[in-house]
């Protein structure tokens, strides 16, 4: 019986060997829940419209024929589906979600709010440009804090995350070489790079060539710079980096590119170490996205949406993508076609249609508003205060790589104190989801082994720190202790214990069909 | 600051664990010369909640929002009601923050609802697979495009004249670089010859409907034409409400649809965040971009999800894989899979035959008034009427009257002297039919 | 360590003896979580306000001495407190909440936006008339649809919830009585009513005498006509009753008491079964509250508000406590003074400041617009059909004390059929939560032994109904099969097993107390 | 209907499943006279989600709402800013559509923040406890006086004449009923003489404080003088933030403290839903009317909460309870304590120290008016002026103005000829100085 199981084999309970399964399959207020096509059936809807009589079809001779296959719910099926759906979830809300490179920071709600102003909220995006005239200065004033707070000239804001944003800043650079009349073609990335470098740079038709790390964590400046020549389009750093340290040499080898004739992009995606206290324009960097969802605690939302506008050198501003946005006697104005550029404008095209992740934007200045300043750096102080206090107490039980200096806003650790132990980084990382933590990142950055990258963010509190590092360390010596039980096959407690990937991956089902339509419940 | 949990205290304790005298000794690697003090900000510092509010709520008050006016844009965006169910749901904690599912077994609600939209996406479309969201329809079609030069190792892609214009401009950027990306022209109302044009360069021909314009488009014949040359069709869908009254572009044949999927759940949002809709056919599986959510079983045989088929993505594939993304559009689609779960068939179809209705009533209405015609004569909820004169100006005289009267074409097609006088109105469940006769009205006195 | 535990003995994962206890305390995605009091401090807050000085203080020499002793929390922390607090909670939201008589129906979410439109949500209950006609025309609005669905002439609308609208419809009644020159003090009530009833007679200044119950779970009408007599104040009886029957005798019993010179109270927190399909007018009511958060659905919020309506007959309108809602041609008008009356009233006082429950009038409303009086004939309709239906599937393992004839929308069912299996209906109740299902009601009615009353509502679907029915009937099997292990010291799988009540009322612990303070964390 | 989750089917099916071959069986004790048809009611049919937020927004945009203009009313409910993050927490379902926490093995989240809220309260008061709240500051008033009567079992209470108007009616309604109440006859801005009033038939004093006109009065002599007669003091507080800058009651002798809660979380909502909040000396515990919760210890020893001491209610006691309340202010406790954690002691503090120094600017600005003059020479947030004629009118003509601009006296006390030219005028921290600015100007207008 009951939909919970269908399919599949139930073995509700069976995880607890010791008691008694339950009759529903469901466990006192954890609740199994069907898919929705197992959920409905015909003749209920969850919203009320009514029958319409066209006396004209104006339909082309393509009215549908088929039904679409959809399945019928009341609304307050559908609102228990995913209110269940949403208790199987962690969230930064219910703890500490310490992934690293993620900055998992706190999102206040306030932004969600005036996110939903209809002002905000309920424009579209090719109104008459006079009726917007409030959205328009929200997005020039959103980007007056992005490039004080980075020191660069100019933004472009339609890139809708950071790997967008990468391809904006890549395509600017491949622009400006060809003002330049120039055909460079490689790219120098890290081995430690995130893989939306390389990723990005491929699309943007370059040849990523790639740049190894030195031992201490660091990009290897001498390899770089031996690598430079004149068919080296840029170098794709991160900084600080994805090992979270703070490049020393980020000025040396910024230097060394434009001496080469190479432009530096710089992936932002940790800003949020050093947004406040350190302006990437003064590093020489040309250009960089900014993930909104991580440094301006835009809700991550399960996967997205983010929002990933890229500041620019005076260099490559002229190359920035339409639409631009100008001020003038008139009000604010939206540049969106070639006819009519300001002066010395070269736009190297169009990143998707109108003009940017506006609900972003929103939640973006009301941070920033938030904060204001003085808050910003404060935050990236405190972001970097906890990730080296959690460095700092775990090191001599957890082995970190490059443990003496100190870390930017995340704490890198790898596997060699599991060494002989039989836990790996993954049996750690699930043992941590029984004990109420979100894993770290792990196995990134890909240059150290069995990587474990803790980044607490400024949201947590001491209190909370100290606990996190208490269950680590405890964790740690009894694993080292060969006290292995709790690693074994976690985890235990979360719904669903280890997931069979290999199985999804062999054998796809990405959507359900409808001959696995349930039999009728009893 | 109220978001910040550290007090001074902590932050001395913490210093003293770490064995470090001050905050900067921990920013030791930053060049001198990059430090630089507090004062160079010219930012104002911490605010109030009730200072934040009142200062974005001033710039908001500024625009006139689609709900409080007449309203009739549509060329890619469209105003519908979402159920209020919707927006409480999606800001529930557990959802709103949250990561990317890479933690199946603590992530089975998101990992869940996106196999359901990946389903529902399928079904709309009639095709085998879609993916968990691409940025929005745009980057769709963009990424439809490179994967069917991937697919057909052929360099050339035809447009339609018919798509989205900010569509096109995005494929050309991007896809124009390893490609040749041809435009067909455009006359508004007609379709044009693009069995033409394919040849066995043609990696794919891009066609949408209903069209910028509002056309329907028969994607059949071009299917036929395509398939016949070995070239793929896309088909792009602007308003996805649509297939809930047009047969499918998978029946229709096409090899990967692209979509924007705001019309439902998501709202106008000024452009964005949206939610980009890919399908396609299962096998182009593994060319597919994007995050794909699969059914696996866990340890004790129980049924869950997990993401899946990584080894197309770049933090696998690194410069190989199929595509950079890697945030996508989460939360939207979440938006859209509980509205789609709420209207179900019964109630996607009502709202598609409503809005169709509605379009054709003002259709109706708008060409009642004197010089006023209506250029394309198949539509569903849009369509493109001729003015006597530069629509610019009529629309911005209506919007002085306080009617969003739609987006006039020039705006998306500034070069094409052909559609100055046209304006792209669109109408759906939220237009009254007091907002089509003040349509109406205004337009006749502002024609007058 | 860990404030999970403190002032307490900590015993983390020993409910589960099998297993290893967890180094945190927490399970999964089940956190513990400490008291605010334990886990703010010094120094911090969630709200930014300026530092003000205030050069003439004008507070007439008493400013507060002493610290208040509240504790400082960040924002980030009181998200996480009350999220984590809510996953402790079964709602409506997350499944089946069968609690006979408190109408546990879906709540549908467009009432609480309505309810926050700032139109309603932020306006002064003594701003100028004329700049709130939009709210005085919906509580007008709602006014009609009330006196509509009840058949009854008037409504009085501010009284706060149930019992209060009880207390205002028996005041209501005593000035009537008074007006007439009468001074009667007996109240006749049910022995199977609600507590409240006889708590407001008794608040009202009457007596209450208790009127047996006939074998078949109704109000012995016979015994109820014999009681009458000239110091009858009035009867209060609850129909739909208390056992989920409509009262056949009804309007006999109001005839009665007419006749006898007294008044009918009708306790309308079952109006659910038969709005949209009986008039209580028609039933010879003379007042009647409405729970607002029962049958119209504003939502229970762990305790309240809610809004009790009492609808009036002719007899007792001119009564009716101030404030009263008039409409002329300058539009609506509060009456809030004596001086002002229209002719006739004769209002008995005031039941509260201001003119009632403004948020659950614009929800109620939202819902009525929403149903529709087809839509409300239908709810009341699936309401009484899923209680029947549920009645009819669970008769033959569970004993239903007035079985066979159809019930209203719910089912009562004793603990005959739990006889002699050791299990009480506590324990059944309590096995329920580990099915994930929130208990029936229990022990009320008091005329049943071991009452468990079901009220399903008409938001459940038959597959929902389905599967609750087939985890009652393998329990109620179990039970009488001498399986009961799981009923054995249940609930086991929820955030706390039973809590020691006796404990909490011998020496109550009411509030934090500075002495609990925890140890700092290690 | 969308909310309705049975079929026709179903509904078929089950009936079969009963035997009833008909939904009218299922109603057969019905008196037939009393079943009516359908067609009676002069009442709508279903309407859509879209139709009910346009007839009710309508509605809504009828009324002027305090964020909309200078807003200035008071007298028993303030306008305050409630972080966003309240509203955004009490919508969680498990909070929203959870009941009584009547099994507290699955309602521990429910119970701990009453036990939170019931601690924050005897905090702020200065009292040993306090229950887990009743309908508002009024209804908790009659509590607190059916409580004295109870408690000394004498029938009288004194009313001080700066008791809100409202409460004064509520208790005289209901504990007027059994015993006598005197009210004592009141000038605005000075305190009466209670202490000769009191003798010993007299179970209680009730003294507002900030009372109506926005005078603070010092308790502790009417303390002492109740106590030497052996009643008791109930002080009352309409505006909860004023106890973040005076004396708390409970420091000031009070021995039962019945307060309105509204002011931190709740919102103004047109009156209601509001929080009365009740805190008394543990020695009266055991009288106290309401919900209470309680500390406690599982079956495996783990801390948890209950409801407790329900002796003293009415589903226990019946006609004998302390109380015939039942559904108390749940969710509004909830939103009060959240805002109350959100503050802490240096937020709450603070915001009463910007209340009481908004007032004192609104005072000074308004007294420069030619023809005003400050009526209460103490106040917290809250003052009274005096005006060269009919507040009504003057309130009146500055609405027209815009200005939302307090509470005239006669409005609460319509027989007292000596208050009709006087006017109640809170400031809090939403209060501009441009908001004051604009009062002051349009009075001046007004007045010339
Ligand atoms: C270092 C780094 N670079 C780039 C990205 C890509 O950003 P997005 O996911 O916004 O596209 C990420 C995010 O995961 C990242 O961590
Ligand atoms: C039959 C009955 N009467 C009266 C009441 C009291 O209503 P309220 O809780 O709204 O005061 C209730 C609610 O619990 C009830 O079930």
């Amino acid at each position: 019986m009951t939909m919970n199981s269908q399919g599949r084999p139930s073995a509700a309970g069976v995880s607890e060997s010791a008691e008694l399964p339950t009759i529903s399959g469901d466990r006192g207020l954890d609740h199994e829940e069907a898919l929705i096509f197992e959920l409905g059936r015909k003749g209920v809807t969850g919203v009320d419209l009514p029958e319409t009589q066209i006396a004209h079809e104006r339909l082309g001779g393509l009215k549908r024929k088929a039904p679409i296959g959809l399945p019928g719910l009341s609304e307050p099926e559908v609102i228990r589906h995913y209110v269940r759906l949403s208790r199987m979830n962690y969230a930064i809300d219910s703890g500490l979600y310490p992934l690293g490179s993620c900055t998992m920071k706190h999102n206040p709600r306030l932004n969600e709010k005036m996110a939903r102003l209809p002002g905000f909220g309920d424009v579209h995006p090719l109104q008459p440009q006079k009726t917007v005239q409030g959205a328009l200065e929200l997005i020039s004033e959103l980007m007056r804090w992005l490039t004080t707070l980075t020191g660069m000239p100019a933004v472009a804001m339609s890139p809708k995350a950071g790997a967008h944003g990468e391809l904006c800043g890549m395509l600017t650079i491949k622009a400006a070489l060809e003002a330049r009349g120039e055909n460079r073609k490689r790219v120098l990335v890290p081995s430690s790079a995130h893989g939306t470098n390389p990723a990005t740079a491929a699309v943007a038709g370059f040849t990523v060539d790639e740049v190894p790390a030195t031992d201490d964590g660091h990009v290897d400046a001498d390899a770089l710079e031996a690598k430079l020549g004149p068919d080296v389009a840029a170098i794709m750093l991160t900084n600080p980096n994805t090992c979270g340290l703070f490049e020393p040499r980020i000025k040396e080898m910024a230097d060394a590119v434009h001496k080469a004739g190479g432009y530096f992009y710089c992936d932002g995606a940790n800003f949020n170490a050093i947004a406040g206290r350190v302006r990437p324009g003064d590093l020489g960097v040309d250009a960089m996205h900014i993930n909104l969802h991580k440094t301006f605690s835009t809700p991550h939302g399960g996967g997205g949406p983010g929002a990933g506008p890229v500041v620019l050198s005076a260099a490559l501003a002229p190359f920035a993508p339409l639409p631009l946005l100008m001020h003038d006697d008139n009000g604010f104005r939206l540049i969106e076609d070639e006819a009519d550029l300001p002066e010395g404008a070269k736009p190297f095209g169009r990143m998707c249609a109108f003009q940017g992740q506006m609900g972003m934007f929103v939640r973006a200045l009301s941070y920033m508003l938030s904060h204001g300043a003085d808050g910003i750096r404060q935050a990236s102080e405190d972001a970097v205060l906890s990730a080296n206090y959690i460095l700092a107490s775990l090191k001599d039980v957890m082995s970190a790589p490059f443990g003496e200096g100190p870390c930017m806003h995340e704490a890198l650790f790898d596997d060699t104190f599991l060494e002989g132990t039989g836990v790996t980084t993954l049996d750690f990382a699930k043992a941590m989801i029984d004990e109420g933590y979100h894993p770290m990142t792990m196995y990134f950055p890909l240059v150290v082994h069995g990587a474990m990258l803790i980044e607490p963010t400024e949201s947590e509190s001491k209190e909370s720190l100290d606990r996190f590092i208490h269950v680590l360390r405890e964790m740690a010596l009894e694993a080292k202790a060969g006290k292995t039980a709790r690693f074994e096959g976690a985890p235990r407690l979360a719904p669903r214990r280890r997931l069979d990937e290999t199985r999804a991956a062999r054998a796809p089902v990405l959507r359900w069909k409808p001959k696995d339509l349930p039999q009728a419940a009893e | 600051m109220r978001y910040l949990p550290l007090t001074t205290d902590d932050r001395a304790t913490m210093l003293a664990k770490i064995g470090a005298h001050d905050i900067d000794v921990l920013f030791r690697d930053v060049p001198k010369a990059a430090v630089f003090p507090r004062s160079v900000f010219d930012l104002p510092d911490t605010q109030g909640e009730l200072e934040v509010d009142r200062a974005l709520s001033r710039l908001a008050a500024k625009n006139v929002s689609a709900g409080s006016a007449p309203f009739f844009c549509g060329a890619g965006a469209y105003k519908h009601h979402v159920p209020s169910a919707v927006d409480h749901l999606i800001q529930r904690s557990e959802f709103l923050t949250s990561y990317t599912p890479y933690q199946p077994e603590i992530a089975q609600g998101t990992l869940q609802y996106l196999f359901e939209f990946q389903t529902q996406v399928a079904l709309l479309t009639g095709m085998d697979v879609a993916n968990a969201s691409l940025y929005d329809g745009s980057t769709a079609t963009l990424e439809g495009v490179l994967m069917a030069q991937r697919i057909t190792r052929r360099p050339k892609a035809i447009l339609s004249g018919g798509l989205h214009p900010h569509y096109a401009e995005t494929v050309e950027t991007v896809a124009g670089l390893s490609g040749t990306i041809v435009r067909t022209p455009v006359t508004p109302g007609k379709a044009e010859d693009i069995a033409a044009l394919i040849d066995d360069q043609t990696s794919c021909v891009v066609v949408q409907s209903p069209d910028v314009f509002g056309m329907i488009r028969d994607l059949r014949p071009i299917a036929e034409a395509a398939h016949a040359k070995g070239a793929l069709l896309i088909a792009v869908v602007t308003e996805i409400v649509s297939l809930g009254l047009l047969e499918s572009p998978g029946a229709q044949g096409a090899d990967i649809v692209a979509a924007e999927g705001q019309s439902i759940g998501v709202g106008l949002n000024f452009g964005g965040p949206y939610v980009g809709l890919f399908a396609t056919r299962e096998k182009f599986l593994r060319q597919m971009p994007g995050r794909l959510a699969g059914e696996t079983v866990d340890a004790e045989g129980r049924r869950g999800y997990v993401l899946t088929l990584s080894t197309r993505e770049q933090h696998i594939r690194r410069e190989k894989a199929t595509s950079n993304i890697c945030t996508n559009s989460g939360l939207c689609c979440l938006a859209f899979t509980i509205h789609l779960s709420l209207l179900g068939e019964e109630g996607f179809t009502r709202l598609a035959r409503i809005n169709h209705a509605r379009a054709c009533a003002l259709a109706e209405t708008l060409t009642t008034v004197k010089g006023v015609s209506l250029v394309t004569p198949n539509f569903f909820n849009e369509f493109t009427i001729a003015l006597p004169r530069d629509a610019a100006s009529v629309a911005d005289e209506l919007a002085d009257k306080g009617i969003i009267a739609g987006v006039r074409a020039s705006r998306l097609l500034p070069h094409d002297a052909a559609v100055k006088n046209m304006l792209i109105v669109a109408a759906t469940e939220t237009n009254t039919d007091a907002d089509i006769k003040d349509f109406a009205t205004a337009l006749a006195e502002v024609l007058s």
